[in-house]
């Protein structure tokens, strides 16, 4: 059994697995860069080791450095988290060959599914029904043009190494699509230090569902349900929900098998995800799969009752899987809101920066997988992530009234966060009627502003802290007696 | 006590009558309000207006004082104190008439070099952040004057990145 | 539908019930005492009435206080909670009088089920097993002694009024009995009001198991499950657990059908608890019902997923259960631990106080109600309840851990705690087999002690905070370029 | 640097060597302990003790300084300090040699008056607090001089209740 982890990570996904770990007895080992030094995933290890400067490349990113930390530690496995190393292939590769655990599917099957046209391949191959498109990655503008023709317009370009939005273009029309691949490529280049790009059909009006499995080292494979992932901004998620209003028994049931074929197809072993497109009519096309933890994780969580983390460790340390499909079943339903530093008025431009005074969300139901405290900063370098709020129910009614609870109680002063646009979405008619597809920002949202607020108990605020600042007011519990309270007295019954 | 208090861009000013330790009226526009209120260590602010309790968190930030209820953050500034320190920010108004980060970022490139004229809406500055680039632009036509800055410096919001010299147009008040 | 709830009640409790009138959009009236002006119940609260002094006579046993506080606030209900005034049937029909809802039982049913001994005749016609005892409260010793012949030695003092243990005495022989219920007699009085007692047979090495309840005014009645009390310091449970370690499916049908029969049986409506002691061979007997919400009912929610106050509220506004008794399904396992300002040291005497600095663990599937925050004081005036600590897990094995390491992580400074026993307690091996009798602590843990500790660690931190107030040391962000890091560097990665 | 600390009322002499802003090494009897520690706001305080991490959370007491670290609260004094500011609470040693409540109380009885003999564990005064009473007792044979409370009363720890005169007993030096 695995007994010391290095989380080759940061921010809340660190600090989320160290949790697991503590519950195992496992230690845990935080690396960090120079600016990290502070961070919260720092505090919460067990041991901790500078790697480097801020520079992803000098630090979260360096191989070499993170498996010299694993060997100086001890560590005999390593947690790569989500973003970062988590789905590259050349560091799961040199796990194997120093013989660290890597916690997360062998590098083959991350090199093969990490390869968006490989992938398409082996779905084809294990019967996953896939969207129509190109069967390989290409540079050339003329063949790429020939084949949206094949295809059909409108199509979706995409990077065929990496995901999060980046390198993916929609074309609607033939006279686009030279300028759009350009485009596309060097994005892509420059993300994922690889131009390929490839074109599939664009599903219109489609929803985002994936699937999370779970897959032991002895053949084993289930699914835990879906997620319904379509809330998006720039193509990344902002809110997601298990389960999907769109998904029925049987169409779950269909999905899910899909789900555990893909994962059978590619050898798959660890946690994963498939995604699919949905379209309207109920068809469903394999998207990608994940080979990695998922942000979204924990509304899986929520409604399976299952930890993760703690099977992807069970796993990875060889343990066969004591969950059979049929003991799986959601209950309840759960939402996650990402919580960034980025500013909702100045569309959500990242606003790095101190934390001055956090108070998180709490109660029944109520799950924040956070990365930062008062006074910490929230580096300028990373992912502005700053939390995961996440909650659950009996139904998805229910979940929704207590996220806008829960949102409306998150105090997080010194950065701006997209939390009253969060707010005003989850009160939509629209998104309480289940309306979620893809587009759902931009056609409910795109000229969303916060409005004015109460100014007026804004204004009365400034001035009751300018008072109690100015004669360094606390309540007394001599004031108790005062005929002043701060709250309605009932004069008469005063004793 | 008068306050000229300034939030979302607006100057409100505000009269204050204090009933006691915490206890105040307060005058805004027409409005008369009647508060208790109690402060709970450093951020917590438990006011009761019109009879209804509300906790507002508080803290002081670069950019005025940041007050949090109900899911939603306000920022709060007092004008006469700004003008008393000579804050360089201007409070009320909107107009940006400087060439200055919205956040803590990176140089990537700057696309002017002194003398040269510019366009109002002209891309000067290109700046990174959290992985995310934005162009930041010349708030009027003119001169630029002087660049501060060059591609990799590190760069809050404030600092000046370029001097422009504002184009004579007439003797615009504004 | 209910609009405005005044909740009767402070602490952990008032917070915990005003959480589900947010999410509800009902509004929340708090009332105080004067030494809880800053208590987190009123800073939680829509409104908040100061009703009078420290002494629960004069504010939270005032019922005409509190009744005016409802008609001057305009809530349309009052919540009890649990103490004070929560099965005071004469609290109950004056709110009938006055027509606010009462949310929990009718006055009647309180009534009934109050006194003990009518409590054992309703279900003795329902069929509902009971102990063999007396039928009647009795004051004359005679008749005691008479009656404690009929059943036979050890028979069991108790108070028909009341209840936590108060009254109650274990007399194992004849020439006792006299003196034993003299003794119970005066304390039922001083404690109840009511110094009537009678005699039950004493069940030896029971288990106490009881079942938590939900009768709608339309005649459906379900139970959510059952509750392992059995682990009790001085007649007060400290640790409950769901499910029971020693309920089997077969005997939880019985028992639930048990605890539905006794809920018909006297007309209740809303929420309760049905006690029952369970032996060792698998016979159970009833003991009381609880008229009102338990303090442990949060692990029944983490279990069921079902938020039982909101079931309250709407059952008290007049709604049907949408609930069927197939509906109810237990997942995972949970646990409660009672935090109390009291000294493990000495005798779990309480520890009131300010709480100097407070921080609450958190993470997956840990829930913690609580009704404190820093700064705050416990004051000595009334149970010093803290918060309760509950976890969920997958099962009984993981919600140990997880309540282990939820403990290892609560951090309250200034007043004294029995995190360290409760600590020591979850990690034994009897509570590890599950040997969850009432006995459970005079057996295992009667001569407790919190043992040395790791002294080294506290003095070094002792000279780590002399050094970092003197020197004003802080990390700086600076600092991370300095040779000597707090944490361990590799000085060659150093870029 | 050195310190003689209090801890389970047990005096321990400990010898500090700064290395440093964020570093020293501790003796602790014949023990030799390199320490990092870095302090995070007003309460935490991040260690590294032998290689491992362990965050503890301080706050000073009445009692002395309160240390939390895996689920344990300890407290710590300074024997220096403590006599320096000649505080009356004797430090090393379990001797019981006052009449005073464990914790904010209120007096229910008193069972003495002045000139009164006692006995060593003779209840001397009743004290209620959280709806619990408990009776404090004479902690050696004595005659008690001064009563200083009465029933009703509000007292705290520290307050003495009832003075009481040791009996002579030979020259025992404890």
């Amino acid at each position: 059994m695995i007994k010391k982890i290095l989380i080759a990570n940061r921010g809340e996904i660190a600090c989320r697995i160290m949790n697991t770990c503590k519950e195992m007895g496992i230690e845990s080992v935080a690396v960090y860069s120079d600016v990290d030094q502070k961070a919260l995933h720092v505090l919460m290890a067990d041991y901790a080791y500078c790697i480097g400067t801020s520079e992803p490349s000098q630090s979260y990113l360096n191989i070499e450095k993170i498996l010299d930390v694993a060997k100086q530690s001890g560590a005999d496995a390593i947690h790569p988290g989500y973003g970062f190393l988590a789905e590259n292939a050349a560091f799961a590769a040199r796990c194997e060959e120093e013989d660290v655990i890597f916690i997360g599917p062998s590098s083959k099957v991350i090199s093969e599914l990490g390869d968006k046209t490989i992938a398409r391949q082996i779905m084809i191959k294990g019967g996953v029904p896939v969207t129509p498109g190109m069967m390989q990655a290409e540079s050339d503008p003329k063949i790429m043009a020939r084949e949206a023709d094949r295809i059909g317009y409108p199509v979706l370009i995409k990077a065929a190494a990496g995901g999060g939005g980046k390198g993916m273009r929609i074309v609607k029309h033939p006279e686009e699509i030279h300028a759009a691949c350009a485009a596309a490529s060097s994005e892509a280049a420059s993300a994922f230090g690889n131009g390929a790009i490839y074109l599939e059909k664009y599903i219109e009006k489609p929803r985002h569902v994936e699937f999370q499995i779970l897959a032991d080292s002895h053949g084993n494979v289930i699914h835990l349900l879906e997620r319904e992932c379509s809330i998006q901004r720039r193509h990344q998620k902002i809110i997601e929900e298990t389960p999907s209003p769109a998904v029925t028994p049987a169409l779950r049931e269909q999905m899910g098998n899909a789900a555990v074929a893909a994962a059978k197809a590619s050898g798959y072993v660890n946690a994963g995800t498939v995604e699919f497109l949905l379209d309207s009519e109920g068809h469903f096309y394999f998207l990608e799969v994940n080979t990695r933890l998922q942000v979204e994780h924990p509304i899986t969580e929520m409604v399976t009752g299952i930890d993760i983390v703690r099977r992807q460790i069970e796993i990875a340390s060889g343990k066969s899987l004591s969950l059979k499909q049929e003991d799986i079943a959601g209950r309840g339903h759960a939402i996650e809101c990402r919580v960034y530093a980025e500013d909702p008025e100045k569309d959500f431009f990242p606003s790095p920066g101190k934390i001055v005074f956090l108070k998180e969300p709490s109660g029944p139901g109520i799950r924040n997988d956070c990365g930062v405290y008062t006074d910490v900063e929230v580096p300028v370098d990373y992912d502005p992530i700053i939390s995961k709020l996440i909650v659950h129910a009996e139904n998805r009614e229910k979940a929704i009234l207590k996220m806008i609870k829960a949102l409306s109680e998150y105090v997080i002063l010194g950065v701006k966060t997209p939390v009253p646009f969060l707010m005003d979405v989850l009160k939509s008619e629209a998104f309480a009627d289940g309306e979620t597809y893809t587009d759902f920002i931009a056609k409910h949202f795109e000229k969303w502003s916060p409005g004015e607020g109460d100014i007026d108990t804004a204004l009365i605020a400034f001035v009751a802290g300018e008072l109690s600042v100015k004669g360094n007011h606390q309540f007394q519990s001599s004031s108790a007696n005062d005929a002043l309270s701060p709250w309605k007295t009932l004069g008469n019954w005063r004793l | 006590m008068d306050y000229n208090l300034i939030i979302n861009d607006k100057n409100i000013p505000v009269n204050v009558d204090l009933e006691g330790e915490d206890r105040f009226v307060v005058s805004i526009g027409e409005k008369m309000i009647t508060v208790g209120f109690g402060r709970i260590g450093d951020h917590l602010l438990c006011l009761e207006v019109n009879g209804k309790k509300v906790n507002t968190y508080i803290a002081d930030t670069a950019e005025g004082r940041a007050i949090f209820f109900n899911g939603k953050t306000y920022l709060v500034s007092d004008a006469d104190a700004l003008n008393q320190s000579g804050s360089r920010r201007s409070g009320g108004g909107k107009t940006i008439d400087e060439v200055t980060p919205p956040m803590p970022a990176v140089v990537v490139a700057v696309k002017v070099k002194e003398g040269d004229a510019v366009k109002k809406g002209q891309g000067v500055v290109v700046v990174s952040a959290m992985k995310m680039e934005t162009t930041l632009f010349a708030p009027f036509d003119g001169t630029v004057t002087k660049v501060n800055v060059q591609a990799g410096n590190k760069v809050m919001p404030g600092d000046i990145l370029v001097d422009i010299e504002k184009q004579e147009e007439g003797a615009s008040p504004e």
